[in-house]
């Protein structure tokens, strides 16, 4: 399975999320440069964290008109899995692609720091992996991580299970404690949490490396290729 | 002709701010407990150079686009002939 | 916005203009000798510069020479960006240390993280991928808050320059002390990577190649920092605002990747920051280095105001600029590379053969002044020294014994101690995992990154108690050295070099220049002693305000190798069950110790003294017993002494102590800090081999499963039992709490 | 007396601003090559329950101890009142 990391300027997390996919889960990845206009031949798309054009004006608001996010529009489209972590899910946020906004932390301070998450929905393409358990370990590293939607958004995001995982104690002040949402369709996961930097316990915590293994079994099983 | 266009973004109402929220404390410790309400949004200043009858589209458009993100903020804006020295 | 007119050289003579730059009668003579005439203001703005101790280290520079330098593994010493030290397998660690104190005085935050930005520059410059940065900080006390204001600032600015360029904070240290209050200290470390074949110096050779200006526009801020980082500082320099600089670390986000893609092309000569004096230094030192001259047409130079004067481009700290020199014909290459990244980058000037800085504005030529004159041949100078008063006193006085009635008490207390207290507050700020390096993060006692693709991983610390500096600046020397390489030693790494940062008040002091002396004097021993070089490092003199100056702190930034990943070793509790083994005696000695500062509020007596033969011995025992593999967790002990070192063991962790104290000083076995102790844990079955390996260390306890601190004396009277959680909230809510309060 | 207070943070003249800079190019991106400046700052609102005759007063310490950073920062205000409805 080949997967695209997405570099904008100011994205610091692209190596991360390469080594994540190609060293420790063992797929392909390859990275994509922002003013790249296709993804074809990817089945997969990732849009690491940073701080794409420095986060400027608003986290993500810059890097969503890059000439790549047409064709992460069009992957996104086709029903593609597609992940934005930290940055990349205020990238997507910021295209529209998912529902919602960014605020500055609670305490307005940058965490970084291992955090417990709940996983909220174990049937996305993203979670099947996790089915018995309860709560993983995965760091955060933000400043504007404090989800925000208004109350209609939110409850059609309970009511198509688009929240997949929520934190277990209140770190930045997200609504409902949202940690990470899925899109309608369940093929967009934006999450602030970085799975890429829980994939080898040297590291802390290898909980994340269930996610990405998550894709690659729905992928093998919707093209049926055995491994 | 140069126009000098002041864009105020704010946070909706109803979207909590926290930024607003700590000044408000921090004025409270000062000492200054009148202060009942804070909001906190950003004003951009733009000088640019377009013809009369776009510019006001022109800034719309950028304040939609780019300027302002229409899930939490609302903006307004100032448009200024400058008058060229 | 012309700024008035400049004064004329004869002016500059009559009135003494030079004066209010910095350079004295006797300096604007050598001037006027050197020039064979009156300096014009660009040049006398050059020479001032130049001539400014940030700059030319003219005070300092008889001290350096003490330094040990050289060493087998040492690739690059003093003198360019940074140091290098050879790891094997062609790879080198690259690091360096600096100060922007100062400018973090005035404006924290911007202060903090255009510090930052400076010493990523001096790594990349090298050819060097920056992976890692640390920090030392030095406050007033917390009630303060003014202080509160700095610190919150401080630690912002550092997390907003690193977490956006995308390298981990993964360590250093914070030390609250009433000396600083006026004057905090902010030095930031940046360790970098580099293969051998990619290292780069800033040398400005081969004539008639181009010089090329990368990066970020020149603009109007930081004019004169480095004369202001070589002053003290006075209500007046709150009026020098614009010397305050706004980082861009997204612009060096992007310079960090596209220099490094430069320094591989073969067509580069040389290249080095624009750090403190901007294009006057990076110009004059590559010029002087490689011994031959530059000329530079300033019209060139990208500007970002309007009517900028040459005196203004050549002394503008704007930051995230460097400066290339590259083979004559592929400037066009250079220029494309950058453009790719989005940055802009400008043919400003060539290399010429009259070793002359040579600048042409608008057709005339602004400035020719010899570049050596410049650089190497700054003035040098031997301030007088004079030990002082207070010195003498101190090593009168009667061994000082502080009067502790509940240890549990005084253990609690002293965990509250901001300088001993977590520092999460801090270090949850930065991203310290970005990278996906950091396998240790900071809370230990050092931090430690893998190197990819071997099996090596570095250690990394700064330290650097100032306390025993300043009660005795030759043993306070050693003992700042000796503390960085011990808590290398129990990360399992070998120590490599050192970086160092010299923070003192104004050498025109006599009692300074000696703190400066001593301290020097005793770093370099024990450098020479345990076999870490230094490699680089950086001088920050005039650490003063009205109310005097500043504790001497020469911050130690060191960096060990550890060989084998199964080295790793962090400070705190494994498993229950291991045994936990004391390492080296108590003295009866708490001049300086952070039990004499809670009880008294100051400082006084004479400081412990370390025998860096044990120091040394002791060290590779420990390694040698963590890469044997017997060690579960290792810890020295530091600020606060033993009791506080037990406790920090179990934080973190579900385990608890159960320990017997030897000794009949209990007060000493608790509370002392004397130098070169650890305390190490070590599986049952490890037993035998471990105290093979170190006869000399007492087992005295071991690991419970409950989470409680029991110490008994050897008659088995209990002297401490205490519950962790509690123990463990005061200290890691404790710099939080101080923030909240309100007084 | 209520006041809604309007506080304008801009930087100084001289001081970098690399939001602006980044807005900047990024609405030349977007096509809108008029642009030729972008300058960021803040706008605050507070809600001050004070009386008349020391209400200036307050605000404008408010900007000189916390609101505006004078170091790199100018700031200008208004106040008016806010009629009880
Ligand atoms: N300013 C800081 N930035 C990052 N980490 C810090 C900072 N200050 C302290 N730390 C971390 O907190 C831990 C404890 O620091 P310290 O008490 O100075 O340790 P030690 O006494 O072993 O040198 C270390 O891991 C250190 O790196
Ligand atoms: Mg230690």
């Amino acid at each position: 399975m080949k997967f695209a990391v997405i570099v904008f300027p100011g994205s610091n997390c692209d190596l991360d999320m390469y080594h994540a996919v190609k060293d420790e889960l063992g797929e392909e990845a390859a990275y994509v440069w922002h003013d790249e206009t296709s993804l074809e031949g990817f089945d997969a798309v990732l849009l690491p964290g940073g701080f794409s054009y420095g986060d400027y004006l608003r986290s993500g608001a810059i890097a969503r008109f890059s000439p790549i996010m047409k064709a992460v529009e069009k992957a996104a489209a086709e029903g593609k899995p597609v992940l934005g972590v930290c940055n990349g899910f205020q990238v997507l946020l910021e295209a529209g692609l998912l529902p919602g906004a960014m605020r500055r932390n609670a305490k307005l301070t940058f965490i970084c720091k291992q955090t417990e998450l709940e996983i909220k929905n174990k049937s996305t393409m993203f979670t099947t992996g996790y089915a018995d358990e309860e709560t993983i370990t995965i760091p955060v590293a933000h400043g504007d991580g404090n989800y925000y939607c208004d109350e209609a958004t939110l409850k059609t995001l309970k009511d198509n299970n688009q929240i997949v995982f929520t934190y277990k104690d209140d770190i930045n002040g997200s609504v409902a404690n949202i940690a990470g949402i899925t899109n309608e369709n369940g093929n967009v996961l934006g999450m602030m949490p970085h799975p890429e930097r829980a994939v080898d316990d040297l590291l802390g915590s290898a909980d994340g490396l269930k996610l990405f293994q998550s894709i690659v079994k729905y992928w093998r099983e919707q093209h049926a290729i055995t491994s | 002709m140069m126009y000098e266009v002041k864009v105020y973004v704010t946070l909706k109402e109803g979207v909590l701010d926290p930024q607003g929220s700590a000044v408000k404390n921090s004025l409270h410790h000062l000492g200054y407990e009148g202060v009942e309400e804070v909001r906190i949004g950003k004003v951009m200043t733009l000088r640019i150079e377009a013809e009369e009858d776009t510019i006001d589209a022109q800034v719309k458009e950028m304040c939609d686009k780019l300027l302002a993100n229409p899930v939490i903020e609302d903006y307004t804006y100032e448009t200024e002939e400058v008058v060229s020295s | 916005m012309q700024l008035l007119h400049e004064p004329s050289p004869q002016m500059i003579k009559d009135e003494k203009v030079y004066r209010e730059m910095g350079v004295s009668d006797k300096e604007f003579q050598m001037i006027e000798d050197i020039l064979g005439r009156l300096p014009n203001y660009t040049e006398l703005g050059l020479f001032s510069v130049m001539w400014s101790e940030h700059c030319s280290y003219k005070n300092s520079k008889v001290l350096l020479k003490k330094f040990p330098v050289t060493g087998d593994k040492v690739l690059q010493g003093p003198g360019e960006g940074a140091g290098i030290i050879d790891i094997g397998d062609e790879q080198a660690v690259v690091f360096k240390i600096e100060s922007h104190n100062h400018p973090s005085a005035i404006e924290p935050y911007e202060g903090a993280a255009t510090g930052v930005g400076g010493i990523i520059r001096d790594v990349f410059s090298m050819g060097a991928r920056p992976v890692a940065l640390l920090n030392s900080l030095r406050f007033g006390e917390l009630k303060n808050p003014r202080v509160k204001y700095i610190f919150e600032g401080v630690v912002s600015g550092i997390a907003g320059y690193g977490n956006c360029i995308g390298i981990p904070t993964v360590g250093g240290e914070v030390q609250f002390d009433p000396c600083y209050e006026g004057n905090p200290l902010v030095n930031a470390m940046c360790v970098g990577l580099i293969d051998h074949k990619d290292i780069q110096k800033g040398q400005a050779k081969g004539v008639g190649n181009p010089v090329i200006y990368v990066g970020a526009s020149t603009g109007r801020d930081g004019i004169h920092g480095a004369t202001f980082a070589s002053e003290e500082l006075s209500e007046e320099s709150e009026s020098k605002r614009p010397a305050v600089q706004v980082g861009d670390p997204f612009m060096e986000k992007l310079l960090v990747e596209a220099c490094l893609e430069a320094t591989k092309h073969p067509k580069l000569v040389g290249i080095q920051d624009m750090g403190a004096a901007g294009l006057t230094s990076s110009s004059a030192e590559m010029a002087s280095k490689a011994g031959s001259g530059i000329e530079m047409n300033l019209d060139a130079v990208p500007q970002r105001e309007k009517a900028m004067t040459p005196y203004e481009m050549m002394l503008s700290e704007s930051q995230e600029r460097m400066l290339l020199v590259v083979e004559k014909g592929s400037e066009q290459e250079f220029i494309s590379l950058f453009e790719k990244w989005g940055l802009m980058a400008k043919v400003v000037g060539q290399v010429t053969d009259d070793h002359r800085l040579k600048l042409i504005h608008q057709g005339d030529t602004v400035a020719d002044v010899p570049v050596d004159a410049l650089a190497e041949e700054a003035p040098v100078y031997h301030q007088p020294s004079k030990e002082p008063a207070y010195f003498q006193e101190f090593q009168s006085q009667a061994d000082y014994r502080p009067e502790v009635a509940d240890y549990a008490g005084t253990l609690k207390d002293l965990l509250r101690q901001p300088t001993i207290a977590s520092k999460e507050w801090v270090y949850e700020q930065y991203d310290y995992m970005v990278r996906t390096n950091t396998v240790v993060a900071p809370g230990s006692d050092a931090a430690v990154l893998r190197i990819r693709d071997t099996k090596k991983a570095l250690a990394m610390t700064t330290d650097c108690n100032s306390r025993y500096i300043y009660l005795d600046p030759y043993e306070g020397g050693k003992l700042a050295v000796a503390e960085a390489a011990r808590n290398l030693v129990c990360s399992g790494a070998e120590p490599l070099g050192v970086t160092d940062c010299l923070n003192y008040g104004s050498p025109e002091k006599p009692e300074i220049f000696w703190q400066l002396e001593k301290s020097t004097d005793g770093l370099s021993e024990a450098c020479e002693a345990l076999a870490t070089p230094v490699i680089g490092g950086n001088v920050s003199l005039y650490n003063e305000t009205a109310k005097g100056a500043v504790y001497p702190t020469p911050v130690i930034g060191m960096v060990g190798l550890i060989h084998e990943l199964d080295h790793i070793t962090k400070q705190s509790f494994r498993q229950a069950g291991d045994i936990i083994y004391l390492l080296g005696e108590a003295k009866p000695e708490f001049s300086g110790s952070e039990l004499q500062k809670m009880t008294e509020g100051r400082i006084f007596g004479p400081s412990p003294v370390i025998d860096l033969e044990t120091e040394k011995q002791r060290q590779q025992d420990v390694l040698k017993a963590i890469q044997s593999g017997s060690v579960q967790s290792a810890h020295d002990l530091s600020e606060g002494g033993f009791l506080v070192a037990l406790a920090e063991k179990a934080f973190g962790t579900p385990f608890g102590a159960e320990v017997t104290i030897p000794d009949a000083d209990v007060l000493s076995a608790f509370f002392s800090e004397s130098p070169s102790r650890y305390i190490l844990t070590v599986k049952k079955e490890n037993k035998a081999a471990f105290e093979a390996l170190i006869p000399e260390a007492q087992a005295i306890g071991t690991v419970t499963d409950a989470a409680e601190i029991r110490v008994t004396d050897k008659q088995g009277a209990a002297l401490i039992n205490e519950r962790v959680q509690p123990l463990e909230d005061a200290w890691r809510g404790a710099i939080s709490c101080y923030l909240k309060s309100k007084d």
